[in-house]
């Protein structure tokens, strides 16, 4: 691997760029391995990377029907936030806040983490009691965030719009300064390079058709379109296509897949300084590093598959942009893309073994994976590395919707009266 | 001042100038000029910079392709600013004010040029590779400079006060682009009768009739054949025709979203018109008949102001009366740039040179090219230019194999390039219809298709309008018929037509290094053929990774231009097929499309319905201070002069608990449920049992979700036996009733009855306090009021004020209280003189704030503040409403999870703090044990908290660990700065034998 | 609440608020539409979106077991309490205009996205208008009467007032 | 935006009137309390999430108000069918060879 630095683009650029080397190469699988990663997005790659990095197992495959990073990890808005409510999932995004931190550094790949900090806006007297409850809950958990007035967060976010006279009237806000937003290409770039130079193979255009049970019912591999590998363990990090891969397995799971769709703007000098997000208009946005405004918006409302996603919801979102944002409005939207998220029951994702012997599964991310990359990554290699999950990830398993300890953070923010 | 416009040449009014500002200098234009146009007609070539290395750029088209010439233009005052718009797009009028971009001190010296002289450093992916050294450099230095660099136009400042429209159409048929395959598709559909719209992007419908003038069409020069085909189509009352109307995306079912700019090209838009209309069109069938894009060629210096597209030069020509320069040089690997060059040349331009790579160029171009006096160059290439802010020189070369001849300067004040055509099938794209490889004509052509739909024309590989008419008509024809027409498809008598052949390129061979050669692929993102190499070599195999990790055909022109030329280098690079390595999705818009016209009527006051009670304005004469619940607003407090919330609120308390008063509960869920199984339904639906309740008297109802957990509650009357009113919280109206008919029509189809919501239907007023019976009686008919004969939770329908009113004695304040449902079209009247006869009686109008803290004072739980969708009845200390007997009602089952009934469940519980002066923040969390480090465990958090007048003293409920088990215990609410210990309670704090309901 | 009970005239089309008509929710099986027939001596559609009228009654089909019926002031219509039904009334729960004019279709097709060719004379539809529940009908080839709820007035009537000044700008 | 045909209404209507409600032919246990943790589990969150033919409920809730079911490719996003509810899951083979 060519360490990457300064004075390595410096040398390279002095002779013409010949001499870099590929970053990964394109893997042939073989016949057999210690460990098989169902889907090569940043969390399978990661898990991959942080078992040979970590946990010395490197006859691992990362196997993806397309391209490396081609799903939810280059179609997200990367956002990078922790401040979530309950203990659990605070402490699971907060560990992966660590990981980002260091994350270049540990690759040697500038995944151009910005800490630009992440607003959250309350539009009414249960989005303040809502935010504090996560401010409060936050700071005794150790995790960054702070609730600013409308004023403070005028001052942090010049173009915000906080007059009282618009319809959803900016009553406060919570920051976490600590958030932000990170390269998702880079990542997935980052962990694959990271993980080949150590031994793992990211085979790309193979589909795992079926996950292989032996006669007791442990998993003996995957059948894939290049073949049969065989795998002492398998680990499915698949997003929107954890069901169908799991089914092949005998488990049902509860998943289901919506379209998610987000959307940049044509690109401009720097004018928005941080992430926000709305979840009451229903809307969030930054301005990547390119300029583009990156704007992201709720789930259709039906299953799918087809990465298509409707133009009614993003007439929405975009006014949603525009209502709080009212200088934009003469902005163009320059282009608008979908991908397939997995959502639990609860919101909250699905990180541990299964009642199948030597199987793993990381999914249920819904809208929210891209920030906890390092951390799924991370824990699921733990997890699979010792049979057993990390204590982050302990209470994020499949059995909470037998015993009902959900762990609900859209129920949490849910709205009545 | 215009020296290189050609009088009396072109579409545009010679007679009538306008007059604009570029850069603060005063253009010379005329009517139907677009800023491009104009420019050039001045000889101003140089209109923008480039991204990263800040070159000077010129135009390259004459569409909505342009990637280099973006400017930033605006109408009156800044509030009306906007970037990144296509100078060759934007028509010009008296007064518009236009910018160039991405440059400082000024366009022709840009001090960011700099990064081009260090173009080597700035490959593709450098910033992936540096920057991380020393860490803390990233935040403070690396990433504010990469950020300053960063965008194009900068962003608009102030509100933009233009309205935008939206409209929903259906038609038989749309048709996308209005060139020759457009109109002729147009003429047989709309010829069947069908329901036809046409739409273009441009100011003008003809497409490329309108730069080949030459053509002759069933006998009429094309011009006239244009004007007499669009005369009779927009005759016909089943045709719609929409000029800068673009199609933005093509969607499920044949829906294809439009956006029409409707005042952009106006010196004066009328006061009320909106500024951009987006149409969302069903049509049964579409055709799409948007012709091509033609390809730059790749080579160095193919950057130069100067160097554009000769299409482009054709129609600035043709449409603008417009010479691009004195002394063109064409290259060129396709026979179309042989024809413009022979019309440049025929309207008077010197044309040094026609290069092309092939050289089996048809004899009779080579002929009329030499009979012209241009100098044909077949079996040449162009290895280089020369010229800093416009093209000066080109160089030639002769290739023979792999071999390039040492080449020759030739002066040049233009170059025109053509590498070919691309099918343009954006739309074709968003539908997930497969594209397949032609090698016939070298391109992507439309293969499986999703939707119904047609493509006509070039977009199908047909070159030459005749070829594009023929089709179109036929195009036309059929969707017609699959629409359920009768319709036939003409045909076409065309002259002059020069369909013309081509050949794929990648780069053009050059004798230099191509590592050192600044050859483009995509113009405005500075992306070079090495760069695209570079990427191969990092290991980047899919043209995905390729596009991502060299930013090619990302730009706003969205690969227009840049992604064939990028694939096919990419392909060379891989040693792979092209359509191995496969075409990057194209996405919607097609191009980019304002928020504004999105988001149409969604602004201000009608970005979302703010619903009101037939009693909000009054609230509003008196001052109240509203919060939005759900999209309803209510009526916070009441604040008198001086008075904060604080204040409001515990003045609101008092006269609630002394006096009366009077509350606007209309926002209330109402479902009338109706049926001879009205009470069986409802005993599955709600927790509670409902068989023995008499008509007349009403019952808290708990309603939970399969889940177990609190999903709504209110107060439900029985009218009669087969009658009940449902009263259900303001948010949960919609939801529960949704919920209810999703039992009733899937699991109990069975039972008689039916729910109708009734929300509206009646105006709710509250009367609190010991002075309502006294206040209420006067004004009653038809009932004894008395607590014997009305007591507590009973229901009775009577006059009111001489109104038909339903009568509820209950109360969500502890106090003796009464909720007067009276027709909604009366909520106002029956308000007033509530008001009027209950100033005797210390009347006083409270808000929602005054609700929650008297609610508060006697423990009953708002749904969505004490419980959070993870909170059973058992949480909540509500197992007294559960029906003991029942069998099952809707969530029973998983109250008995192992997790539901497991200890450690958070419960609700009151909290009184030890200074009682205290208020605790909501949301605070609850600690055993304050001394402990971060992370602190929390044992449960504050749901509701509030200063009691009644009591002198804050209160509090909370949802606390086995809280049920804790009573007395301190607990300790840890907070910035300071601890707070109070102590768990009861959550009925005032009045506990309720003693204050039985008078 | 004010909700606009002035007219307006822009090109081709008019908006004007209706006085409340005594207005009913009729729920019933359809098994069960013999008896209520002759009960209403009314001629109830049994297909959603038609319309039919008797005298000062009137009523839509909005659903298979779900009519609007309509009647004028003081006309309680009643059904024998042995059929199993549901009548409530929902007159104050609605705001009704009637938008008529060359151009009517036109104005409600920035808020109706169904095809309103579709709709013929005499019939109507339950639909919404943006967001908002809508009853539709089309009382003539150039006249329609919308009906929202009463909360949701202001907000569809104030959308009627931009659309009808951008079709009397003519742009 | 979807094209949604209602069984009830017999017309074919923008999916602005319809609102999507979950997987279809999960039929609520006649008897809950007789079940086992795992057999309610199954009911309340387990859901077959295919890729490819969907059985599916929306609601005509702008519209006649009933709730369908609807067969509908999840990976085209076209609709096959759609049924009145109480209506039994059609055998789609059957279909397939009658259309053929």
């Amino acid at each position: 691997m060519t360490h990457f630095s300064a004075m390595s683009l410096l040398k390279n650029a002095l002779t013409g760029h010949k001499n870099w080397r590929e970053q990964w190469p394109d893997s042939q699988p073989k016949a057999e391995y210690d460990v098989v990663i169902v889907g090569a997005g940043g969390h399978g790659l990661g898990a991959a990377y942080y078992l040979a990095r970590q946990h010395g197992i490197t006859r691992v495959a990362v196997i993806d029907k397309g391209w490396l990073g081609g799903g939810n990890t280059g179609r997200n808005t990367t956002i990078v936030r922790s401040n979530y409510l309950y203990d659990e999932s605070a402490r699971l995004y907060d560990h992966a806040l660590d990981l980002w931190d260091d994350l270049s550094q540990e690759l040697n790949y500038n995944v151009m983490y910005s800490k630009r900090g992440v607003m959250m806006l309350a539009h009414n007297v249960h989005d303040v009691q809502s935010f504090q409850r996560h401010i409060h809950s936050n700071r005794l958990n150790g995790v960054d965030n702070r609730w600013l007035t409308p004023e403070q967060a005028k001052a942090f976010c010049p173009p915000l719009d906080i007059s009282a006279r618009r319809r959803y009237p900016v009553m406060g806000a919570a920051l976490q300064m600590r958030a932000g937003t990170a390269r998702h290409d880079a990542v997935a770039w980052g962990y694959a390079r990271g993980a080949a130079a150590r031994g793992v193979d990211i085979v790309q255009n193979c589909a795992v058709t079926a996950i292989r049970r032996g006669p007791d019912g442990a998993v003996i591999g995957v059948e894939t379109s290049r073949g049969f590998i065989k795998a002492r363990k398998v680990a499915v990090s698949a997003a929107g296509n954890t069901s169908v891969v799991l089914q092949s397995a005998g488990l049902r799971m509860p998943l289901e897949s919506y379209p998610l769709q987000a959307l940049v703007s044509e690109p401009v000098k720097p004018i928005f300084p941080c992430v926000v997000m709305s979840n009451s208009v229903h809307a969030y946005i930054s301005q990547s590093d390119k300029g583009e405004l990156v704007i992201g918006s709720g789930t259709d409302q039906y299953v799918s598959y087809s990465q298509r996603g409707g133009l009614p919801l993003i007439e929405h979102t975009v006014a949603a942009i525009c209502e709080v944002f009212p200088i934009f409005r003469r902005m163009r939207m320059l282009r608008k893309w979908g991908g397939i998220v997995d959502v639990t029951p609860d919101r909250s994702p699905i990180l541990g073994k299964l009642p199948v012997p030597g199987l793993y599964v990381n999914c249920g991310w819904g809208t929210g994976g891209f920030k906890a990359t390092p951390g799924a990554g991370h824990l699921l290699a733990w997890t699979v590395a010792k049979d057993e999950p990390h204590p982050i990830n302990a209470p994020f398993t499949l059995e909470r919707f037998t015993t009902g300890r959900l762990i609900d953070e859209a129920a949490a923010a849910a709205v009545a009266h | 001042m215009s020296r290189y416009r050609i009088p009396g040449k072109g579409r545009i009014d010679h007679a009538r100038p306008v007059r604009f500002t570029f850069d603060g200098r005063v253009i010379e234009g005329r009517q139907g000029d677009t800023v491009a146009s104009a420019l050039l007609a001045s000889g101003i070539h140089l209109m923008g910079r480039s991204f990263k290395y800040h070159r000077p750029r010129g135009v390259v088209s004459a569409g909505s392709e342009e990637p280099n010439a973006l400017i930033g233009t605006q109408r009156g005052g800044p509030d009306r600013f906007e970037p990144n718009t296509r100078a060759t797009m934007q028509e010009v009028w008296d007064g518009l004010t236009t910018e160039s971009q991405n440059k400082w001190p000024s366009l022709a010296f840009d001090l960011g040029a700099i990064n081009d002289r260090l173009y080597m450093l700035f490959s593709a992916g450098f910033y992936y590779k540096t920057f991380m050294w020393p860490k803390a450099f990233w935040d403070k230095v690396y990433e504010p400079f990469i950020r300053r660099a960063a965008g194009l136009g900068r962003s608009p400042a102030l509100p933009d006060p233009d309205h935008y429209a939206s409209r929903n159409l259906h038609c038989d048929v749309l048709i996308v682009g209005a060139g020759p395959a457009g109109l002729a598709a147009a003429l047989s559909a709309a010829r069947a009768g069908a329901q036809v719209v046409l739409v273009d992007e441009h100011a003008e419908m003809g497409g490329t009739l309108l730069s080949e003038p030459q053509l002759r069409i069933d006998g009429a020069g094309a011009w006239d054949w244009l004007a007499a085909t669009l005369a009779e189509l927009s005759a016909l009352p089943n045709v719609r025709l929409m000029s800068r109307t673009t199609a933005i995306g093509y969607y499920h079912e044949n829906m294809v979203g439009l956006c029409q700019r409707l005042t952009d090209h106006l010196a004066s838009p009328p006061a009320d018109a909106p500024r951009e209309r987006l149409w969302r069109v069903r049509a049964k069938q579409v055709v799409l008949a948007q012709g091509a894009i033609e390809k730059p060629l790749v080579f160095d210096g193919n950057d130069r102001p100067g160097v554009m597209l000769s299409g482009a030069a054709q129609t600035f020509l043709h449409r603008f009366g417009v010479k691009v320069g004195d002394r063109p040089v064409v290259v060129t690997v396709h026979d179309s740039a042989w024809h413009t060059a022979f019309d440049l040349a025929a309207a008077g331009m010197k044309v040094a040179a026609i290069v092309d790579l092939r050289n089996d160029v048809a004899p009779a171009l080579v002929q009329q090219a030499r009979t012209l006096g241009i100098e044909p160059l077949p079996g040449h290439t162009v290895t280089g230019t020369t010229g800093r802010l416009r093209v000066a020189s080109v160089r030639v070369a002769a290739v023979s194999g792999s071999q390039v001849a040492s080449g020759r300067r030739i002066a040049c004040d233009a170059l025109l390039m053509c590498g070919g055509w691309t099918p343009s099938l954006h739309l074709f794209s968003h539908t997930k219809g497969s594209l397949r490889w032609d090698a016939e004509t070298g391109a992507f052509l439309p293969d499986r298709k999703t939707e119904a739909c047609q493509i006509a024309g070039a977009g199908r590989g047909l070159w030459g309008v005749a070829a594009a008419l023929d089709d179109g008509a036929k195009a036309g024809a059929l969707a017609a018929s699959a629409a359920g027409r009768v319709a036939g498809a003409g045909t076409f008598a065309v002259s002059g037509d020069r369909p013309g052949r081509g050949v794929v390129v990648r780069e053009l061979p050059t004798d230099g290094n191509p590592g050192r050669a600044k050859a483009f692929v995509d113009y405005q993102n500075d992306v070079t053929a090495k760069d695209i190499r570079l990427a191969v070599r990092e290991g980047m195999r899919s043209i995905e990774h390729v596009k991502r990790y060299t930013t090619n055909g990302m730009a706003t022109d969205q690969g227009k231009l840049s992604n064939i030329n990028g694939l096919m280098i990419a392909s060379e690079a891989l040693q792979k097929p092209a359509p191995e390595v496969g075409l990057t999705t194209f996405r919607p818009p097609y191009t980019p499309t304002s928020f504004g016209a999105l988001a149409g009527y969604h602004k201000d006051d009608h970005f979302e319905v703010t619903r009101r009670t037939p009693i909000d304005a009054w609230a509003d004469a008196q001052g109240a201070v509203f919060e939005p619940v759900a999209l309803w607003r209510r009526a916070r407090y009441f604040p008198r002069a001086g008075e904060d919330m604080h204040k409001a609120v515990a003045r609101e308390c008092r006269a609630v608990r002394s006096a009366v008063g009077m509350f606007d509960a209309s926002t209330l869920g109402k479902i009338e449920v109706v049926g001879p199984d009205a009470a069986t339904f409802l005993e599955r639906m709600y927790t509670n049992p409902w068989a023995k309740l008499q008509p007349g008297r009403c019952r808290y109802g708990l309603l939970l979700g399969e889940d177990g957990f609190i999903r709504d509650d209110g107060v439900i009357g029985r009218l009669a036996d087969d009658r009940f009113h449902v009263t259900t919280t303001t948010g949960g109206a919609a939801r529960v009733l949704n919920m209810m008919e999703d039992y009733l029509q899937t699991e109990w189809p069975d039972l008689n009855v039916w729910l109708t919501s009734t929300t509206e239907q009646w105006a709710v007023v509250a009367l609190q306090g010991p002075n309502a019976r006294k206040l209420l009686e006067p004004l009653v008919e038809g009932l004894d009021l008395s607590d014997a004969a009305f007591p507590h939770m009973a229901v009775a329908e009577c006059t009111v004020a001489g109104f038909l009113a339903r009568l509820f004695r209950v109360s969500f304040t502890g106090e003796l209280g009464f909720e007067i449902n009276v027709p909604a079209r009366h909520g106002r009247a029956l308000w007033d003189l509530l008001w009027q006869a209950g100033q005797a009686h210390g009347v006083t109008a409270y808000g929602t704030e005054a609700m929650h803290v008297l609610r508060a004072e006697k423990g009953f739980i708002i749904v969505g503040q004490d419980t959070d969708g993870t909170v059973t009845p058992q949480d909540a200390g509500l197992t007294w409403a559960i029906g003991k007997a029942k069998p099952d009602f809707v969530g029973k089952r998983s109250l008995m999870r192992p997790d539901i009934v497991a200890r450690g469940r958070k419960q609700l519980v009151g909290l009184l703090t030890d200074d009682p002066a205290t208020v605790l923040e909501e949301g605070a969390q609850i600690v055993a044990d304050p001394s402990k480090p971060l992370p602190m465990r929390m044992i449960g958090h504050v749901t509701s908290s509030y200063w009691s007048e009644a009591l002198g003293r804050s209160i509090a409920m909370a949802l606390i660990e086995d809280g049920h088990d804790l009573q007395g215990k301190t607990l300790h609410v840890p907070m910035e700065g300071r601890t707070i210990a109070a102590r768990v309670s009861g959550v009925t704090f005032y009045d506990p034998e309720g003693q204050r309901l039985k008078v | 609440m004010t909700t606009h009970d002035r007219e307006f005239r822009a090109a081709g089309v008019t908006v004007g608020e209706l006085a409340p008509r005594l207005r009913f929710s009729l729920r019933l099986r359809p098994d069960n539409l013999p008896q209520a027939r002759l009960a209403l001596g009314l001629d109830l559609p049994e297909k959603i979106g038609g319309l039919v009228t008797a005298g000062q009654r009137r009523a839509l089909c909005l659903g298979p077991d779900e009519w609007m019926l309509d009647c004028a002031e003081g006309d309680r219509p009643a059904l024998p309490a042995g059929l199993p039904h549901a009548l409530v009334e929902v007159t104050d729960r609605e705001v009704t205009w009637r938008i008529s004019g060359p151009r009517a279709a036109e104005l409600l097709s920035i808020g109706i996205a169904r095809d309103l060719a579709a709709l013929s004379p005499g019939k109507g539809c339950r639909t919404a208008f943006g967001s908002v529940q809508a009853v539709l009908l089309r009382e003539g080839e150039d006249s329609f009467t919308l009906s929202v709820w009463r909360s949701f007035a202001s907000h569809v009537a104030g959308l009627l007032a931009i659309g009808q000044r951008e079709l009397a700008c003519g742009l | 935006m979807l094209l949604i045909h209602c069984p009830y209404c017999e017309e074919t209507l923008p999916e602005a009137e319809f609102a999507y409600a979950g997987e279809a032919h999960i039929a609520r246990p006649a008897d809950p309390m007789a079940l086992s943790d795992e057999e309610w589990r199954d009911f309340l969150f387990i859901r077959s999430n295919p890729r490819g033919t969907h059985f599916e409920r929306w609601r005509h809730l702008h519209g006649c108000g009933r709730f369908f079911n609807a067969v509908r490719d999840t990976v085209t996003d076209k609709f096959q069918m759609t049924y009145k509810a109480g209506l039994p899951r059609p055998d789609l083979s059957a279909m397939k060879e009658a259309a053929e």
